[in-house]
């Protein structure tokens, strides 16, 4: 199945605005982010917490909601990235 | 009432003149504006579609909790240069502590809940996410 | 930085852009309207020459007390319909909070200290000053 | 001599905006009123307090600041007599 993963600000100026990866069925947002983690190093501490590959510093969304690593993919999701805020 | 995520200058007398209520005789504006702290201006970037939900929901629960008539808000992306307006909340209410507290936390819940970012730029063209 | 009584409407805008700064982020900008009480406007009236030397020294105590850049107020005189603008008060600031509380300050101090007043007038012709 | 005494909103629809009243020399800012409150005995109740003149919710400014009952006039000052503010 296919996953779009979109990156915001830094993150998007290290792992580029938007990527579709290829998974295999039944694969996890823990599985999906150890993959983009693997391809950009760069963004292990920011999305990694003591428990795993969500709780760091930065927020994933997985279709434009909240989500847990063990939620399960399905095709066209959509899984989003994002550094702490500072708008306003 | 508007909620605006947009790469556009907008007009203040507008939003203004759009947010009065016959019933309210408090109008609070919040503007925000690129400060100048040696840099030339700043790049603002949004997750647009979740921003755009999110500013609807802080607009919802700032009307269900204080007692305003009206929120506005637009906040501009793309590149801005020191003094331009970033961000504008209007609130407006019967009485006017209800539209500062109310003006006061959505731009407090707009911080810290809608995914938008800034990007300064330095004079010496030096760049630094904020 | 003005401060001004006048019987002329006004311009936030322009306003507003005269009182960014380059150092100061933050405008907070407070409008207070005719609300529709059942009436069909107010009048103001102000014993001018002390009103706007207390305005003045309002917006003094406000920068002092406040991490303030600039305060401007203007406060209309004269008949106004339900929705038409009586005060405007802009503060701009290098922070948010100062923007918000200074602005509020001289609201509040506005009230208590400038001598000015409002007469109601009633949709049937009655008046009241309040 | 003679003192301008300035009335605004309630009081000025009360007593005219503005008179001109003849005092004798010596006389003081609790003379004034009482004068004033001798011919317009509606204001009686709002400009005294307690203890005289002064001191009822009216505010009563001499030339433009706050004043004390046994000021002494002088000619060409201006008394004005103001009821509690409701601008902003």
């Amino acid at each position: 199945m296919r996953v779009v993963v979109r990156a915001f600000a830094r993150f998007r100026e290290m792992a580029g605005e938007e990527a579709t990866l290829e998974l295999p069925e039944g694969s996890t947002l823990a599985d999906l982010l150890e993959e983009v983690v693997s391809s950009h190093p760069g963004l292990k501490k920011a999305l990694s917490g003591p428990d795993g590959p969500i709780g760091g510093r930065a927020m994933v969304l997985l279709n434009r909601r909240g989500a847990d690593p063990s939620d399960v993919l399905e095709e066209g999701d959509e899984v989003a990235i994002l550094p702490p805020f500072s708008g306003g | 009432m508007a909620i605006e995520i947009t790469d556009r200058e907008f007009s203040i007398e507008d939003l203004v003149a759009g947010a009065k209520r016959p019933d309210a005789g408090a109008v609070v504006a919040f503007l925000g504006t690129v400060r100048d702290d040696g840099i030339s201006g700043v790049e603002v970037e949004a997750y647009r579609e979740v921003a755009e939900e999110e500013l609807a929901r802080i607009r919802d629960e700032a009307m269900a909790t204080f007692d305003l008539k009206s929120v506005d808000v637009v906040h501009r992306v793309g590149s801005l240069g020191v003094g331009e307006a970033i961000v504008l909340i209007v609130a407006t209410a019967p009485h006017r502590q209800a539209a500062f507290r109310g003006c006061e936390f959505v731009l407090e819940e707009i911080k810290r809940r809608a995914p938008i970012w800034k990007k300064e730029i330095r004079s010496d063209g030096g760049e630094r996410w904020i």
